[in-house]
């Protein structure tokens, strides 16, 4: 990781960029995002396994943007949600240096975002043991035991919306739950303000998840909130064969077709 | 607070016998925001609009809702109403309780309960609609036609002869395309040349023409009825007002060497040139990539022979922006060439010809007056060899269609060989004889019958020269899959037709979308064939699809009939029932963000990027923005839009949303 | 200073559960202690640290309903919820800082107006204080002029004993209320010194004295470093025991629906947000500024409370580790 | 420097003086030719049309081992086996759930990182590049190249050459010296199936092509695949029966020409082993 | 309770599926009164907000039908549909929601008999369901709520 702190370093020092956006030792060890200005405080730099925080997150904040600037610090579910950005407009090459760190804690430097494409497509991300299991449990179940699964679950929900503060993909100013006129999601975090806004959610990251699974871990009532995307992720690999965050080309799921798509329900 | 008035009505017994109608104008007169409820015989006759028009002065209407037949029936007719009486027609919201209840339920409470929900919900959505302004789009009256072939030629003549101004681009130095290069046209054997250059010269002399060969379209702004063209003019290196076309430059030329375009190469012309002795316009240009003057800098014969002094070296290319207010594309089509089917050594072996250079050498204009010559060796050909579908149908070959002309020129051909070789033998290799139109099958009959050309049902493998001959191999489906080989002393491959190179560009240029083979894409497979997805721009002949002459012709006339009633109008009427994308105070101007997932989401190519910038051209922002001349109002946008940033007038997200939560919130059955 | 034997404990709750009272009680489920309403005392979890949400639901819930309203043409009637039928509330294991919390949170609800639905359920509450024998990292109680074993707040106020049995201050008339109508449980305390009991938190500030600094801070750079890698959520103020936000909404369809209350956060990028789009605090700098200056500044200015006991669940529920007392110390060191 | 190297039954029995004269080439370049450890049979002869599973866990495994030794490169001189390992790796790639199931099979895990070359695609990369220098004896010969049928399609899987009428052999032989011939039967079946069943219908096919090549005055055939090899000189008293007349026209390895180019000594480019004699009419010594 | 009546909701696209119920109606065919209509330009503006909407307030079953693939009178508004159904549905799937309760079809202009049968194997499918009571108490969890639900 020295690489890493060095190449920060260098590029703070040359003023290459104004500010690194990367991880650093918090509270009793946690981790958490870091934001370097300083060459001389690049040392707080580090990476690891237990890097979780989706950095992409600030890469269009207003409030870092006004710095300068900015190198990012990113693991493969950053690069990818860093391409997924780039085709909605909402990053641009030019504005941004990308400090790539492979599984093994390596350095990788990208001259350009297509480089960052051929990487990801090079290596894909395999999916934590545990959310696996819990894939499996939950696929294991009967419709009426998942039902009950995610009643409980979003019973604890309190709607304290960090799922969404965590996500960059959530990068809309205004969410569909803070619109009124209607008010499409209630407010309250009752049973059903909570499964509407879950549901919602969920779909409106459909093919643009980079499946980071931060929105779960961001979540203070411990709700595996990030299984609904990790699980509809697959599901339209299965369908549709694409994965978000593998391409530049601005053809998110949704918002594209093809008139052979196949489906089996529709009478 | 809301004033609605609900008119429930009758239609004489087609409601009332099977709905309790005054029960359901009762009803209604119970809802939140109803001060007028009444039932009625027949609302769309004169009294019962009449009705409707004194309430709407009388109780002071904010909104009107009619229960009676389907919107799609009467709909404008209350609107229309309404509006008389002075209320804004998009006010007006009609409840189907025929069609939809009436007409396809018994007579029972749930049946009367069912038209009172309806009644219920579209109360609700009237309460919440706005009053719209219909959208007017000035319209200029001229025409923009792209493409100088029979398709091109025809939609100008039609819209010229329809009173109104034409400019006709065209890439060659002439116009006629592909059709005066064919000898002679299939089912008649008239030639094509015959009937097609008294066109050509119409359109020269048409007082409402304006033909601009050797030019192309390079931009395209705005929408139907406001199209902004920016055309580039090649330079001619000729100033064709002094120039009388004597020809006089283009014997001179020394450069005499360069194969014809024209010809397809089985001829030559020089550097200063008219395609052919009827091109229209006939006048020269010069080709700068093979002129001596322009690699060497010296020569300058034509500007010496020139009687009129008329020859310009230093002319520019110019670039001009012409008003439309709708486009015809007619680019045609071209046929797969060369390499793309080595194991015919298409472009190795001399002998191995595609169609259109058939049409040359059968052409009594053509290099050699017609007589049907080997171009290697000048020989007649004894043995000749049609191949049909050469990589038409052919999926491993990418081009999975047909090419749809080739069995009829196919058939053509061989009967045009025979007619010259008396003593020729003609083989086909086809794999169906496609001759479904007015008088082809008699002609492939003819062919086959009277021509005694010998079909053979299979597709060819290979082609190989030996000893001076073409071995051809292939094998006769008929026959059991037998394998046949020929030696032939001449081939003719009927290759397929595939989109104009640069269709694709010029797709792009113009925003109309095209299928997977680059042929433009029509608006409606079935019902708008001459339509594109952008309003305003028209198709014709086989820049859409593979077309013969007759279906070019009419496709063009289709088009020019859409652009004469799209002209019929000084300005557009829209109806006002398009998606916008909404706008606040900087710094936010909009609470869209610009994922623009929307734009590839829209059929119209209607949302646009607006880009907010300081004084200092600093881009602030950039958001969606829905131009309301091409947007048609599907919405698919709307739902899409994940900040609900869009909405759509007259099915807004309150309206349709309130229409859901009314209908459930008082018992259904 | 009483002695009340572990196993009285039972005894203890089966009275007030007699009583009619709800249990509202530290419960471990799923490796994680949050207050929940109880039916039994064997579902109570006595030795926390802290539990994930404060006990402050027990005055203010997430969510509060206010009247029930129905529209007919004629116009519209209400019909708000009686407050007479609010239940009678114990919480019990409290720790001090969620015990004296209810205080300032009473501050905000009677500050000019008298919201008749907390109050209404403040009167009806009882708490049983837990002095706390351990703490973590996150804990700050101390700086911000709390003791692991204060009584503030509680109606009667327990101790752990080593041994399992437990020290019992009755404090207010509420507990000595309680006290004597189960005297059998209590025995007369041994001579114990109670300090030598709880844990010792170390103080890292003094919140006089922060208080006397942040009210000239409004200007300064620190808050937009400070809040750099804050993503807006909510997490801290819905967990903290004092933060009291509301937004009022309705329910309802065409024909009625009902009003309720439920938690906000100065957190959200949209809660000051006006009609026109403009927002006065439209960067999270001035959130997370508004958030601690409301807490040290402005509640000590207006309501002679502050708006923190250093329970420390904003900084332990944080996705991004926003430590508030490490910022406050930073703060104090500026 | 290191290659991964798959012999496959034929290259590695049969047909051994296509491995001798790769590795004889390798030699010249300083390569290194490390066979798959444990390799197995790639299954093109009768697996891959009787059995799915067992088509593609064969070649699978092949490749498992080969990124497990850490190849990057895989040299594949049968055109055969290239074919198999070629399109079981394209299967493996476009389904997730048929990778891991093949996975089970194999008990090994697919990455599919290890890039696989034919002997034209190795020499284009490695022997070209130092070629022209590195010629004693340019190949002046007129050649008939012979592709197969297996070397260039499916052409949507390979991506190697064009289908129908394929070059890439004619270039490498340009460039040792060589003139190609252009001739009907570059890419036509030889019968390779049959080889051993149906030897009449070998002759026939591999006959006409024979004929083809010696009509075009060729004075040796060009191959890369050892079945083709074998049945235009293993076959050749068949071919010559077929086409009554004795046929002397010699068959040579694409690698073995390169070497007589290189002048690498015959034992060792494994000419010795043809059955029809290569002996090439001596030309003018033009060493440069 | 008599005889179950299912609330059935249908949203329909309104160039061939709402004119095909029209004919329906001038064909006079009869079929079951449980459903209401509602009325959108395309298949493409239907909200999947909407359908959980519909759930919420009650509907036992909902119709999503429009034109036909290729028959779109914007011409890929019901392709659009067509992908968002196919992930909400299998979103509804892994939630634990009935998706069988959503009935989507094509229904043409011209598809006047399919429209009835659609909406009477609709009701009789919904019948054998049963009320959505799963979905509709989770919606009454406001009314239900007290605080000492916690």
């Amino acid at each position: 990781m020295n690489k890493l702190k060095e190449k920060a370093k260098e590029l703070l020092s040359s003023r290459a960029v104004q500010v690194v956006v990367g991880y650093e030792e918090g509270t009793g060890g946690k981790i958490r995002p870091a934001f370097v200005s300083r060459p001389e405080d690049a040392d707080k730099l580090l990476y690891n396994a237990d890097c979780h925080h989706n950095l992409a997150l600030y890469l269009y904040k207003h409030e870092t943007k006004r710095i300068g600037k900015m190198a990012v610090v990113a693991p493969p579910f950053v690069l990818r949600s860093i391409l997924i950005l780039t085709t909605e407009f909402q990053l641009e090459e030019d504005s941004l240096v990308v400090l790539g760190v492979t599984p093994e804690e390596e350095l990788i430097e990208f001259a350009n975002f297509k480089e960052i494409e051929t990487w990801v497509n090079q290596h894909p991300i395999g999916m934590k043991e545990k959310d696996r299991e819990m894939l499996n449990r939950l696929n294991a179940m009967s419709r009426d035991e998942r039902w009950q699964f995610w009643q409980n679950e979003f019973s604890k929900c309190i709607k304290c919306f960090a799922c969404r503060g965590t996500c960059p993909m959530c990068s809309c100013f205004r969410c569909t739950v803070d619109y009124n006129a209607p008010q499409w999601i209630s407010v309250g975090s009752h049973q059903l303000g909570n499964f509407d806004w879950h549901l919602m959610r969920a779909m409106h990251l459909a093919g643009r998840c980079s499946v980071c699974g931060q929105c779960g871990e961001a979540c203070p009532m411990d709700i595996p909130v990030h299984l609904l995307s990790f699980q509809i992720n697959e599901d339209i690999f299965k369908m549709f064969g694409s994965r978000a965050g593998l391409t530049l080309k601005k053809e998110s799921l949704l918002s594209t077709w093809k008139s052979n798509d196949v489906e089996n329900f529709i009478r | 607070m809301a004033r609605i008035g609900v008119f429930v009505c009758h239609c004489g017994e087609n409601i009332s016998a099977t709905v309790d109608c005054d029960r359901v104008a009762e009803n209604a007169s119970g809802l939140p925001g109803v001060v007028h409820s009444v039932d009625y015989k027949y609302m769309c006759s004169d009294p019962g609009q009449t009705l409707i028009k004194e309430a709407i002065k009388e109780h002071k209407l904010t909104g009107v809702v009619v229960a009676a037949c389907s919107p799609r029936m009467h709909e404008p007719t209350f609107r229309k109403a309404c509006a008389e009486a002075g209320l804004n027609p998009f006010l007006c919201e009609m409840a189907n309780v025929r069609e939809h209840c009436s007409w396809v339920h018994e007579k029972t409470e749930s049946t009367t309960q069912k038209a009172k929900d309806v009644v219920r919900l579209l109360v609700e959505k009237v309460k919440r609609n706005e009053a719209l302004q219909p959208i007017k789009v000035p319209v200029t009256k001229k025409a923009v036609v792209i493409g100088g072939g029979v398709a091109g030629i025809q939609a100008s003549l039609d819209i010229a002869n329809g009173g109104h101004q034409v400019l006709l681009v065209e890439r060659e130095p002439s116009i006629g395309g592909h059709m005066s290069q064919l000898s002679e046209t299939f089912p008649t054997l008239d030639c094509s040349q015959c009937i097609l250059t008294p066109r050509m010269v119409e359109v020269a002399q048409h007082p409402n023409i304006t033909l601009w060969s050797y030019s192309e379209v390079i931009g395209l702004d705005g929408f139907i009825g406001n199209f902004t063209v920016k055309i580039r003019k090649k330079a001619k290196s000729i100033d064709e007002h002094l120039c009388t076309g004597c020809g006089l430059c283009t014997q001179k030329c020394p450069v005499r060497k360069i194969p014809s375009e024209f010809e397809q190469g089985l001829g030559t012309r020089p550097a200063i040139y008219t395609p052919f002795p009827q091109a229209v316009p006939n006048k020269p240009v010069i080709d700068k990539l093979n002129c001596t003057y322009y690699l060497k800098g010296r020569c300058k014969l034509c500007e010496r022979v020139c009687p009129t002094q008329a020859i310009r070296f230093d002319q520019p290319d110019e670039i001009v922006e012409v008003q439309a207010g709708a486009i015809v594309l007619a680019t045609g089509y071209d046929i797969k060439r060369t390499d793309f089917f080595p194991e015919y050594g298409y472009g190795k072996y001399k002998d191995v010809i595609d169609g259109l250079q058939f049409e040359r050498l059968a052409s009594a204009s053509g290099p050699t007056g017609g007589m049907i010559r080997r171009p290697s060796d000048g020989q007649i050909p004894k043995n000749i060899v049609f191949v049909a579908c050469a990589g038409s149908r052919d999926p491993a070959k990418g081009i999975e269609y047909c090419s749809k002309i080739c069995c009829m020129y196919t058939a053509k051909h061989a009967m045009l060989y025979k007619h010259k070789v008396h003593d020729g033998t003609p083989y086909v290799f086809y794999m169906d004889i496609r001759a479904a139109g007015k008088d082809y099958d008699e002609f492939t009959r003819r062919a086959i019958e009277v021509d005694r050309t010998k079909y053979i049902r299979g597709r060819v493998s290979r082609i190989y020269e030996k000893e001076g001959k073409l071995v051809v191999v292939g094998a006769d489906t008929l026959l059991g899959g037998q394998k046949v080989e020929i030696e032939a002393d001449m081939v003719v491959l009927a290759t397929a037709s595939v989109a104009n190179p640069g269709s694709e560009e010029l797709a792009q240029i113009v925003h109309v979308s095209y299928d997977r083979y680059k042929f433009f894409a029509e608006a409606h497979p079935k019902l708008k064939p001459v339509e594109t997805n952008t309003a305003g721009i028209f198709l014709a002949g086989a820049c859409q699809a593979p077309k013969d002459i007759p279906e070019s012709v009419s496709a063009a006339s289709g088009a020019a009939a859409k652009v004469l009633g799209l002209f019929a109008n000084d300005e557009l009427t829209r109806e006002p029932l398009v998606a916008v994308v909404n706008r606040m105070a900087p710094p936010l101007f909009s609470t869209c963000i610009g994922c623009f997932l929307c734009q590839p989401v829209c059929p119209y190519n209607a949302i646009e990027r607006e880009e907010f910038k300081t004084r200092d051209g600093k881009l602030l922002k950039a958001v969606a923005r829905i131009n309301p001349g091409l947007c048609q109002g599907c919405g698919t946008c709307v739902a899409l839009c994940r900040s609900k940033s869009i909405d759509l007038y007259g099915y807004s997200n309150k309206q349709i949303y309130t229409e859901v939560s009314a209908l459930l919130d008082e018992a259904l059955v | 200073m009483k002695l009340i034997k572990k196993e009285d404990l039972p005894g203890l709750y089966g009275y007030l559960a007699s009583a009619g009272k709800k249990i509202f009680a530290p419960v471990r489920k799923n490796g994680m202690v949050s207050f929940s309403f109880t039916s039994a005392f064997e579902e109570i979890e006595m030795s926390y640290i802290q539990t994930k949400l404060s006990a402050k639901a027990a005055a203010f819930p997430k969510i509060e309903k206010l009247m029930k309203y129905t529209i007919q043409k004629e116009g519209q009637s209400y019909e708000p919820y009686d407050v007479e039928k609010f239940p009678g509330i114990v919480v019990w294991g409290a720790h001090p800082c969620d015990a004296a919390a209810f205080h300032p949170l009473n501050a905000v609800f009677t500050w000019e107006t008298h919201d008749k639905y907390f109050t209404r359920r403040l009167e009806n509450l009882l708490i049983i204080g837990l002095s706390c024998t351990s703490h973590d990292e996150f804990c700050f109680c101390t700086s911000v002029g709390v003791h692991p074993g204060d009584t503030k707040g509680s109606d009667i106020q327990l101790t752990p004993l080593p041994g399992g049995d437990y020290l019992a201050e009755i404090i207010t008339t509420k507990g000595e209320a309680v006290a004597a109508a189960v005297p059998a449980l209590f025995s007369p305390a041994p001579g114990l010194n109670k300090e030598e009991l709880v844990t010792s938190v170390e103080k890292r500030f003094d919140h006089e004295a922060l208080h006397a600094k942040i009210n000239g801070m409004f200007d300064h750079p620190v808050w937009k470093e400070q809040a750099l890698r804050c993503i807006g959520c909510g997490a801290c103020t819905y967990v903290c025991p004092i933060c009291s936000c509301f937004d009022i909404q309705d329910e309802g369809g065409i024909f009625g629906g009902l009003r309720y209350r439920c938690w906000d956060s100065c957190g959200f990028g949209h809660f000051t947000i006006h009609t026109s789009g403009h927002n006065p605090r439209e960067s999270q700098d001035t959130r997370w500024r508004q958030r601690l200056m409301h807490k040290f500044s402005y509640q000590p200015q207006r309501q002679e409370v502050f708006g923190c006991v250093g329970c420390g669940r904003c900084s332990r529920n944080c996705p991004v580790d926003m430590n508030i007392s490490e910022h406050l110390t930073q703060i104090m060191a500026v | 420097m290191k290659i991964g190297f798959y012999p496959g039954c034929s290259v590695d029995g049969g047909s051994r003086e296509y491995k001798e004269s790769c590795r004889a080439l390798a030699k010249a370049y300083g390569i290194e030719l490390e066979s798959v450890p444990d390799w197995n049979c790639c299954g093109a002869s009768a697996a891959h049309n009787l059995n799915r599973e067992l088509a593609l866990a064969l070649p699978a495994r092949i490749l498992s081992l080969a990124e497990k030794a850490g190849m990057t490169h895989l040299l594949v001189p049968c055109a055969a086996c290239y074919n198999r390992l070629m399109l079981t790796q394209h299967e493996l790639m476009k389904d997730e759930t048929l990778r891991k199931n093949i996975s089970e099979v194999t008990g090994l895990e697919f990455k599919g990182t290890c890039s696989i070359l034919n002997v034209v695609q190795w020499i284009q990369k490695w022997i070209l590049p130092e070629l022209p220098e590195k010629i004693k004896k340019p190949f002046d010969y007129k050649v008939a190249c012979y592709y197969g049928c297996l070397l260039v399609r499916p052409h949507k899987v390979l991506k190697f050459d064009r289908p129908e009428d394929p070059q890439s052999l004619d270039e490498v032989m340009k460039l040792i010296g060589a003139t190609p011939v252009d001739w009907a039967f570059k890419t036509e079946c030889c019968g390779a199936g049959l080889s051993v069943s149906k030897t009449d219908v070998v002759a026939d096919l591999s006959g006409k092509i024979v004929r083809d090549a010696v009509y075009r005055q060729a004075d040796a055939l060009i191959v890369a695949c050892p079945m083709c090899h074998s049945n235009l000189d293993m076959r050749r008293r068949e071919i010559n029966g077929y086409l009554k007349q004795n046929v002397s026209l010699p068959v040579i390895y694409v690698t073995q020409a390169i070497g007589l180019a290189l002048g690498i000594d015959r034992k060792e480019l494994g000419l010795h082993r043809h059955f029809v004699p290569v002996n090439l009419p001596e030309k003018a010594e033009a060493t440069k | 309770m008599d005889q179950f009546e299912p609330k059935i909701v249908a949203f329909v696209c309104n160039w061939c599926t709402y004119a095909g119920a029209d004919l329906t109606g001038t064909s006079r065919l009869k079929y079951a009164h449980n459903v209401r209509i509602i009325r959108f330009p395309c298949t493409g503006r239907i909200d999947f907000l909407l359908l959980q909407q519909a759930f919420a307030k009650g509907a036992d079953g909902i119709i999503v039908s429009g034109c036909h693939p290729n028959d779109c009178h914007y011409t890929s508004g019901n392709f659009h549909a067509r992908r968002r159904w196919m992930v909400f549905r299998q979103m509804l799937e892994n939630m634990g929601v009935e998706a069988e309760r959503i009935v989507f079809s094509w229904v043409s202009a011209a598809e006047g008999a399919k429209w009835a049968d659609l909406v009477n194997e609709t009701v009789e499918s919904i019948k054998k369901l049963g009320p959505y009571h799963k979905y509709q108490d989770m919606a009454k969890s406001l009314e239900e709520w007290e605080v000492t639900h916690e």
